[in-house]
């Protein structure tokens, strides 16, 4: 009988319709956005960030350029910092990445030798201005290394892991790069005000 | 209550202006759609005529087939025919004046007959109302005849727009 | 007390005539009794085409599993006002190459049906602003005028999308109209009468048409040629916005484009209201409660099932509206005329077997005059 | 019937160009198309509105710095443009796949394909003027397989997940369970599409002998995938290469009579459902443990620059939601591939479009559009 086919798909829907009044929990798969967010799973990957060991003076990232030079999109862009006698420090002193340009593949989280950049969670990243506002510098990048254990816990254990056994291995071998590091962070840390000056 | 009559004379005329000066616009105007659209006007306002003369049924039946359905199929017509951007298509030609001429000549001897006639209002003729049995009484009775003959003239049109419209297969 | 809110409308316009009439000349009177009615019209109206658009839009978000509109205000029961003042403030377009003086009246002028018709359809014990006695003819014949005002727009558009729309809406309103009128007919032939009230009197007891053979089938032919004759789903091929963008208005914009949804919400109810006073005993319903609200609640499911198409239905191609209408409409409706008249013709028992198998017939031949039509189901093979 | 006055009534042909913005033509493809009344007398594609230098781009860029390039060709499965990618990439260095990550990538391939062949119905239907209820259905559904995917690779669509000798990382906890839920629920979801949609009288008339595309042309024109198969031509790539390790399962192949669009659409139901059972297969065989990139591959993916395949060229393909997708490398023994080239099949596909809408409706042409199944970025490149 023709018009039975439409009958049962009426059904389907009217079953649908109801379903979102009686067991909204099933029937409706919407989330209210800006009151409600999804939980992010733990490897989602939006932007990068570079993180720092306890002040934003301690970058981990020691300016190899190997991230801006893997990236396909070539979105980053790296000046190494140099002191005084223009000797090249393993620090950057710029450190861009065009929010605009990047595609948030990951590839630069997975080519760090030094574990420095991550990809972010942190999504809305809305801005009025292409050219200049998604241009993302230094001091906007740079997170704590305690926020990355916060979005990504799995992680954080992993790299820790390894990063210990690193560290293991390469004390005997260079005992003094770790405290030359120290005093550096020592005067630093009581004045967390002076952030901006370093970039 | 002499207002209100007032009221109704001057929208008598009114309505009657807009009529003739559609079917004015009908002829003069140069775009075919146009023209269309100023005939539905005038139609329509013989049909407002209609009303005020008390014949509902009439006035609803000059809608439903001259608007709704004979300018429709005229439209349509003009849309399949015509380019869609043709903007003029002349109205005049040689002819028209002396046309124009012979029109008016009749016209004064069709107004002098029609002021000739002396027109009767009885009232049971202004007090019948439509009625639909009787419609339909008068319809497969007196005029049984008529009636058909229209309907077998339009089963002839009919069949002539199928033989027409049909693609040889 | 029952009695005093259902006539509530009417008494209050009632009391507000002899207050003025204690100022005012009779004359006044006069014109203000008619005027109330076309002011109250005017006013309901668009109302009523707002709250239809956040129905439709609550109704196909919970089909699709969302919400629907719920940010402005609860229930987002102010988006309607939201998008009128969008719609409102939004810049008008008009295309270099339109005819401007038709693409402005195009969207004047569509409205002026929908409202027109709405004259006749009695909302209540008496409560229809004119009782015409030609009420029937009145509004099919006035809802005609529609096409006309939509294809002043499609052609006034110079668009390519509009002209195929405006096409498709005159094909289609020139095919579904004789259908519509023909499924009609029954109801006109049983009561006697094409004034409107008489109709829904003629019901009124429980005796709706719906429930006779012949009506019930000439309800769903007259509901579905409905559907086609304000371009809904599954019948919505004039704005079919898959193949043609949004036909014939196309080229509108603000509140040109806004007046072209007014006028389909509107007959979307008007003729939702049409076919509940024809078939579905118009005001008719328990006294408990006032006639205008049964009125009101047999044509808010109308819509409601107007919109439920919407939301699973894909829409027919061309000839197969046309074929729709013309091969299985029409013999239809024409048989069931016959099958009316017989109803009206026999006693109670014997009515009601010759309508069973009058249909029966019908439809049987139908199914095997358009066998070649109807689809198949379909089998599959697997390869391994 | 010939009748003497019928060629005289004239009526104009109608060109109308749908596109490039238009509410069907599934991005920015746009269709030049003549018509007669609603008829179809002439149709030329126009591509190339999102064309964007993808091959060129491509020989510029180290290996694996291609494969989230891969991921935008057709974005809608990313992971079937990963695997192809890899398989090319893998079949020119020689680099071996452990058990496990074998496993993933049929997995990965195999929800790819629900996820597409559930929004191509969906949208299908859209054509057809469903306001948007098959589409938010499948979406639905999709949304389960897409936080899956983020779970496993960190995004939902864009995955990036696949690498050369495995893939970039291992299930997280409780994915697997993810997994299963998929498929223990897909079945019940295909069978409420089916109730609302196979049915359907109106989808059937509108479907059902529109856009015949004949066994001979489907071969001539090199037309893979679904679309193919809808015709009556028994080949999958699946079990005709047997890439990956798709001969360990049991699956088939659905094949259609007449190659309309019905049958096009239903084959793909069809497949979804064969991909269920190939999934149930996967979970049921696939290793609890194991590595997930071998150590060549591990070669290749960590310094990505220095990586040099050797001279040589290779081709990789697989079967892909919408037809075989192939990609042609030809190496110099460089770090970058000295010639990089795409088979899409969306592109491929559509190159029939003209012969299956002429002397249909308009209306079916936009269906028949959809029934092909293209995504523009696979189209333009």
């Amino acid at each position: 009988m023709f018009g039975w086919g439409v009958l049962k798909g009426m059904l389907v829907t009217l079953w649908n319709f109801l379903l979102t009044y009686l067991w909204p929990k099933k029937g409706i798969f919407t989330v209210q956005y800006p009151e409600k967010k999804l939980p992010l799973a733990q490897r989602y990957r939006n932007f990068p960030f570079l993180v720092y060991d306890g002040t934003p003076h301690m970058i981990r990232c020691v300016a190899c350029k190997i991230c801006e030079s893997e990236c396909p999109p070539k979105c980053i862009y790296i000046i190494p910092e140099k002191d005084a006698e223009g000797r090249v420090q393993k620090k950057p002193a710029v450190f861009d990445i065009d929010y605009a340009i990047c595609m948030n593949c990951g590839l630069c989280e997975e080519v760090c030798p030094f574990d420095s950049i991550f990809m972010d969670h942190e999504y809305e990243i809305s801005k009025y201005n292409r050219a200049e506002d998604l241009m993302v510098r230094k001091e906007a990048l740079l997170k704590p290394w305690e926020y990355f254990a916060k979005i990504r816990p799995h992680d954080f254990e992993r790299i820790e892991a390894k990063r210990a056994a690193k560290s293991a291995k390469a004390k005997p071998v260079a005992p003094a790069e770790k405290p030359s590091q120290k005093p550096d962070a020592g005067p630093t840390s009581p004045q967390q005000g002076s952030v901006p000056k370093n970039g | 209550m002499e207002i209100l009559y007032f009221f109704a004379k001057t929208g008598f005329y009114a309505t009657a202006l807009v009529t003739l000066a559609a079917a004015i616009l009908v002829v003069t105007l140069r775009n075919l759609f146009h023209c269309a659209l100023a005939l539905i006007l005038s139609l329509l306002g013989v049909a407002v005529t209609y009303l005020y003369l008390k014949a509902e049924f009439l006035a609803i039946i000059q809608i439903l087939l001259y608007i709704g359905a004979i300018m429709t199929l005229l439209i349509f017509a003009i849309m399949l025919t015509h380019r869609l951007t043709d903007r003029s298509v002349s109205q005049t030609n040689r002819q028209s004046l002396p046309a124009f001429a012979l029109l008016a000549v009749f016209n004064i001897f069709f107004i002098a007959s029609l002021a000739a006639v002396p027109w009767k209002i009885n009232s049971a003729s202004l007090a019948a109302k439509i009625d639909t049995q009787a419609l339909g009484a008068f319809l497969m009775g007196p005029y049984v005849f008529p009636f058909e003959i229209i309907s077998i003239v339009l089963i002839i049109a009919l069949v002539g727009a199928v033989i027409l419209g049909r693609t040889d297969q | 007390m029952a009695e005093t809110i259902d006539q509530i409308f009417v008494l209050a316009k009632d009391r507000f005539l002899d207050l003025l009439g204690i100022v005012l000349p009779d004359w006044i009177i006069l014109l203000v009794r008619i005027l109330i009615s076309i002011a109250v019209l005017l006013a309901v109206a668009p109302v009523v085409m707002m709250y239809m658009t956040w129905l439709e839009r609550k109704v196909l978000g919970r089909i699709q599993n969302r919400y629907g509109p719920n940010r402005v205000g609860i229930f987002g029961l102010l988006q309607p006002i939201a998008d009128g003042i969008k719609m409102l403030t939004k810049e008008d377009i008009v295309p270099k190459n339109a005819d401007q003086v038709i693409h402005f009246l195009a969207p004047v002028v569509i409205v002026i049906a929908p409202l027109l018709v709405l004259a006749v359809l009695p909302f209540g014990r008496n409560m229809i602003a004119a009782d015409l006695n030609v009420g029937l003819l009145f509004f099919l014949g006035v809802s005609t005028f529609g096409v006309i005002a939509l294809f002043m727009g499609s052609w006034a558009s110079r668009n390519k999308y509009s002209l195929l729309g405006g096409m498709r809406a005159f094909a289609q309103m020139i095919s579904y109209e004789i259908p519509m009128v023909l499924s009609v007919v029954p109801v006109i032939l049983v009561t006697s009468s094409l004034s409107t009230a008489a109709i829904v009197e003629a019901q009124l007891g429980w005796k709706w048409f719906i429930f006779t053979p012949w009506g019930g089938f000439a309800a769903l032919v007259f509901f579905l040629c409905g559907v086609a004759e304000v371009n809904r789903t599954p019948f919505d091929l004039p704005e079919a916005e898959s193949e043609i963008v949004a036909g014939f208005h196309t080229e509108y914009s603000g509140m040109k484009f806004a007046l072209f949804y007014m006028a389909e919400f509107i007959s979307t109810f008007a003729i939702s209201g049409l076919a509940v006073t024809l078939f579905l005993g118009g005001w008719d319903g328990p006294a408990f409660l006032p006639s205008w609200f049964w009125f009101g609640l047999k044509t808010f499911i109308l819509i409601l099932i107007m919109i439920w198409f919407r939301g699973t239905l894909p829409r027919f191609r061309v000839d197969q509206l046309m074929g729709f209408a013309w091969k299985v409409f029409l013999p239809f409706t024409l048989a069931n005329i016959f099958i009316a008249a017989l109803w009206a013709l026999l006693p109670y028992p014997k009515n009601f077997i010759a309508d069973t198998i009058g249909i029966t017939v019908i439809l049987t031949l139908l199914q095997i005059f358009n066998r070649k039509e109807t689809p198949k189901k379909r089998k599959y093979l697997y390869a391994n | 019937m010939s009748l003497p006055c019928a060629p005289t009534l004239k009526t104009e042909l109608l060109e109308v160009s749908i596109g490039p913005q238009h509410p069907s033509t599934h991005g920015v493809f746009r269709m030049n198309a003549v018509l007669d009344g609603e008829t179809v007398v002439k149709l030329k594609p126009v591509m190339g509105y999102l064309h964007r230098n993808h091959e060129q781009i491509a020989e510029t860029l180290p290996y694996l710095a291609n494969m989230p390039y891969t991921d935008r060709l057709d974005y809608i499965c990313s992971m079937t443009n990963n695997f192809a990618y890899a398989l090319a990439v893998e079949k020119l260095a020689g680099i071996d796949v452990p058990e496990r990550a074998q496993y993933l990538r049929v997995m990965m391939a195999e929800l790819t394909r629900l996820v597409n062949h559930s929004l191509l119905i969906g949208f299908l239907l859209n054509d057809l003027g469903a306001w948007f209820t098959p589409v938010f259905y499948a979406f639905r559904e999709r949304e389960k397989i897409l936080d899956f995917f983020e779970a496993v690779s960190g995004s939902r669509m864009m995955c990036n997940y696949f690498r050369f000798g495995g893939v970039k990382a291992d299930l997280p906890e409780s994915a697997l369970d993810q997994v299963r839920r998929i498929v223990r629920d897909y079945p019940r979801f295909l069978d409420e599409f089916e109730r609302l949609l196979a049915g359907n009288e109106i989808l059937k008339s509108r479907c059902q002998r529109v856009g015949i595309l004949p066994k001979e042309l489907a071969v001539n024109a090199s037309i893979t995938g679904p679309m193919l198969r809808a015709s009556g031509v028994n080949y999958d790539i699946r079990k005709a290469d047997r890439y990956s390790i798709y001969d360990r399962f049991d699956f088939r192949v659905p094949l259609g009579m007449t190659g309309d669009v019905y049958d096009r659409y239903y084959v793909r139901v069809l497949e979804m459902r064969e991909s269920v059972k190939i999934l149930e297969q996967v979970l049921k065989q696939m290793p609890e443990k194991g590595d997930i990139l071998s150590a060549k591959g591990l070669q290749a993916c960590r310094a990505p620059r220095m990586w040099k395949p050797p001279a040589g060229d290779a081709y990789g393909r697989i079967e892909s939601p919408k037809g075989e997708l192939g990609f042609y490398l030809v190496s110099d023994g460089s770090p970058k591939p000295y010639r990089y080239h795409v088979r899409p099949p969306s592109f491929i596909n559509l190159t029939v479009l003209e012969d299956l809408c002429i002397g249909q409706k308009i209306a079916d042409a936009v269906i028949i559009l959809g029934s092909i199944d293209i995504v523009l970025g696979e189209v333009d490149r």
